[in-house]
């Protein structure tokens, strides 16, 4: 008891570190905060269509995360965690590990949703889940991004049960129910993948065939 | 073809020709210089991009180098280089197998040109980089596998 | 016409180490524009590189030759204050001469 | 909760166990990829735009027929010496804090008598037709080549730009849910192959800034910050930005105080 309390504390502390600076940061542009949130509105082209406009709009989630610079108090944190994690929801058939291959694809893509006159992405491109920007994850693909932990031999590692699989599943469909304003995007909660692509995606990581646990 | 642009730059009266012609506003040096081996570049495989290129099956060599990193962070810009330590090369040339078009240079080295050409060429995804090289009127070969990642962004 | 070059030249020891930079488009012909039509190939075919009269090396380019060229190469020779000479010309018959002093 | 975290442990400690191997593969490929790094360095196409950035001063142009030659960017006019390293400023005749970009345009409209949209209609370059701009930008930047970037914000109104910056920097939006500091608020961090920078400290905000403009070897040109920023919120999968928006020379005020220090190394080659 006394070793996990040891542990416990540690990794509290490990991640929590900012958080103990934080008390004295002032949110980001002080006084000036209202008045640069009026700039940035009025800072993009007249031409762009209203519903693009739309994606300037923040949630709870995303406002309260740029007050506290990504760090807010534990208390903030588990109230917006638990704002999250009530967002969830799963495809119609329950299944939540699909097709390891389907997966593997989503993992590799980074274009979709980009939009604007200069280079907007052409209509109908495939929005992927981009997962190498920030992670390791099949040991042949070099190319991969360190801003998450390294996730190859995932599925070796953690297992493959019920539990794991919808652990997976639920932080890939909305990653702030386990961690407020984490890096990482809320991939189901703005249904930027569908839930089925998100099984698929769940699958690349814990299947045993999967080159995620395979090489 | 590069004993025939040969052939003319050496004669006198081509060049006098030539001179006429430019001096005239007929034709710029450049093109009057025009023998680009179109169906060198115009070969898919490296196979028919070899033959056209008249050096049939190159042995590999030790003595010539591809130079170059073994990855590549875009596709679009790759440094790659030529060079070999063979006697009396006269012509050098970088081929990407994986290219729409095999070839991407050639270059002819008069005597005094040391054989060790670098540039810059166009990559649509990892390959192997294929050196080739003309000494004594052989061909030689040696290759290198160059990774091209994807960027960060996803742009 | 182009753009000006960028050319380098820089003798030791008995040889001269020419480094070119070339302004051009390099259109491979593959890519489409946002309309969906596709880019007609232009890019240099052809570039020649002269120590005063002497050609010292001539080059032949593909469409890979990536965008705004580079090339370097070294021959025997040169001494400071004479000339290297570069044009080029690409497969819309365009062409262009640019000169250096080698170093 | 409790059965999560020892998972999550008993994970943490197994990953390391597979370190090894890894961190042999990584340091070939950080190897690998200074190697490219370096080969291009010798030789950045920039160089072709600085020239015809020199010549476009030069040249006398538009309405007026004149250069840019009198043209203040806060060193007094025509002083072109360390003049990037300074911007984004504040300038007594506009009333406003200015970035190398707005500031460029006002001298072709003032001097030279173009309109805005005449100034501003190709301000990045696209396949086969250049910018005026990156090329008179890339001019303008190598002329504070070695010297050390200046923006301490010391004025109300750059003081006022500066934190207006620093509140976008952290603004999350999007569907992607991004911020500039998902990405360029930690130390140590890379996307894919490529290295992030910390923006909210001097070293990463200073090694981020002092290579700008940068031939971006991608896009087959140089990028102005506008560009640049105006890109990053294209990533971030937002709307596009008006060119010269407040917004962007906001950011730029905030990163260039943070990166104040740092010596400038322009133009940069990057992928």
């Amino acid at each position: 008891m006394n070793f996990k309390f040891a542990l416990f504390f540690g990794l509290t502390v490990a991640v929590g570190a900012p958080a103990f600076a934080q008390k004295a940061v002032e949110a980001p542009g002080g006084k000036y905060a209202k008045e640069a949130e009026q700039m940035f509105r009025t800072s993009f082209k007249a031409e762009n269509p209203k519903y693009w406009m739309t994606r300037l709009e923040q949630d709870e989630t995303m406002k309260t995360c740029q007050q506290y610079r990504d760090n807010p108090p534990r208390k903030i944190g588990e109230k917006l965690e638990k704002l999250n994690a009530a967002t969830i929801r799963y495809p119609v058939d329950g299944k939540l590990i699909g097709d390891w291959k389907e997966g593997e694809k989503l993992a590799a893509v980074g274009t979709g949703g980009h939009i604007g006159f200069i280079q907007p992405d052409p209509a109908g491109r495939v929005r992927g889940g981009n997962c190498y920007a920030c992670h390791e994850l099949a040991r042949k693909e070099v190319a991969y991004g360190t801003i998450g932990p390294s996730l190859s031999n995932f599925g070796k590692v953690r297992g493959k049960d019920e539990d794991t699989i919808k652990y997976v599943y639920d932080k890939i469909y909305n990653a702030n129910a386990f961690t407020a304003c984490t890096n990482m995007p809320r991939f189901g909660l703005h249904n930027w993948v569908t839930p089925e692509q998100i099984t698929h995606i769940v699958a690349f990581l814990i299947d045993p065939e999967s080159p995620v646990n395979r090489d | 073809m590069n004993n025939q642009r040969r052939t003319v730059l050496k004669s006198g009266s081509g060049a006098a020709l030539l001179g006429m012609l430019a001096a005239a506003g007929i034709i710029t040096p450049g093109i009057a210089l025009a023998d680009w081996n179109k169906a060198a570049f115009d070969a898919k495989s490296m196979a028919d991009t070899l033959k056209a290129l008249g050096a049939g099956t190159p042995a590999d060599s030790k003595d010539v180098q591809v130079t170059g990193p073994d990855i590549a962070e875009n596709g679009a810009v790759v440094p790659v280089g030529v060079a070999s330590t063979l006697p009396n090369v006269s012509m050098v040339a970088i081929l990407i197998e994986k290219n729409p078009n095999a070839l991407a240079a050639s270059f002819v080295l008069p005597e005094g040109t040391e054989a060790n050409v670098q540039t810059r060429v166009k990559m649509g995804q990892t390959s192997n980089i294929y050196a080739l090289v003309k000494s004594d009127g052989k061909f030689f070969m040696a290759t290198k596998e160059i990774k091209v990642t994807l960027g960060g962004c996803g742009g | 016409m182009g753009n000006p070059m960028k050319i380098r030249a820089a003798n030791k020891d008995g040889v001269t180490e020419v480094k070119v930079l070339v302004s051009h488009e390099m259109e491979t012909g593959q890519r489409k524009d946002s309309a969906g039509a596709i880019v007609p190939a232009w890019f240099i075919t052809e570039l020649t590189a002269k120590h005063g009269d002497k050609v010292v090396l001539t080059s032949e380019f593909g469409p890979s030759v990536s965008k705004n060229p580079y090339l370097a190469f070294k021959f025997k020779g040169g001494a400071k204050g004479e000339k290297v000479t570069v044009s080029w010309k690409d497969n819309k018959g365009d062409s262009r001469t640019d000169e250096a002093a080698i170093n | 909760m409790i059965r999560r975290l020892m998972k999550t442990l008993v994970g943490v400690a197994v990953f390391s166990a597979f370190a090894g191997g890894v961190a042999a593969q990584d340091s070939k490929v950080a190897d690998e990829l200074a190697k490219y790094r370096e080969a291009l360095a010798d030789g950045n196409p920039a160089d072709l735009f600085e020239v015809k950035g020199e010549s476009l001063w030069l040249e006398k142009r538009g309405p007026n027929n004149a250069s840019l030659e009198q043209c203040d960017l806060g060193q007094g006019p025509g002083k072109l010496e360390g003049a990037y390293a300074a911007l984004p400023k504040y300038f007594k005749d506009t009333g406003k804090v200015m970035d190398v970009e707005s500031r460029l345009v006002h001298c072709m409209m003032t001097l030279q008598g173009f309109t805005l949209a005449e100034a501003t209609r190709q301000w990045y370059s696209k396949p086969g037709k250049d910018s005026d701009i990156e090329a008179l930008v890339t001019f303008i930047g190598a002329k504070s080549n070695g010297k050390p970037i200046n923006v301490p914000a010391t004025h109300p109104e750059e003081a006022k730009m500066a934190k207006m910056g620093e509140s976008i920097f952290y603004r999350r939006s999007g569907p992607q849910d991004f911020s500039c500091s998902i990405c360029h608020g930690q130390e140590g961090k890379r996307i894919r192959l490529q290295d992030l920078g910390n923006l909210t400290t001097k070293d990463g905000a200073g090694f981020a800034m002092k290579t700008w403009p940068s031939y971006r070897v991608s896009q087959g040109t140089v990028w102005t910050m506008q560009r640049r920023l105006i890109d990053c919120m294209r990533q971030a999968r937002w709307p596009e930005p008006a060119y010269l928006a407040d917004s962007i020379i906001a950011l730029e005020t905030y990163l260039q105080k943070t990166a104040t220090g740092t010596v400038m190394e322009t133009p940069g080659i990057k992928r």
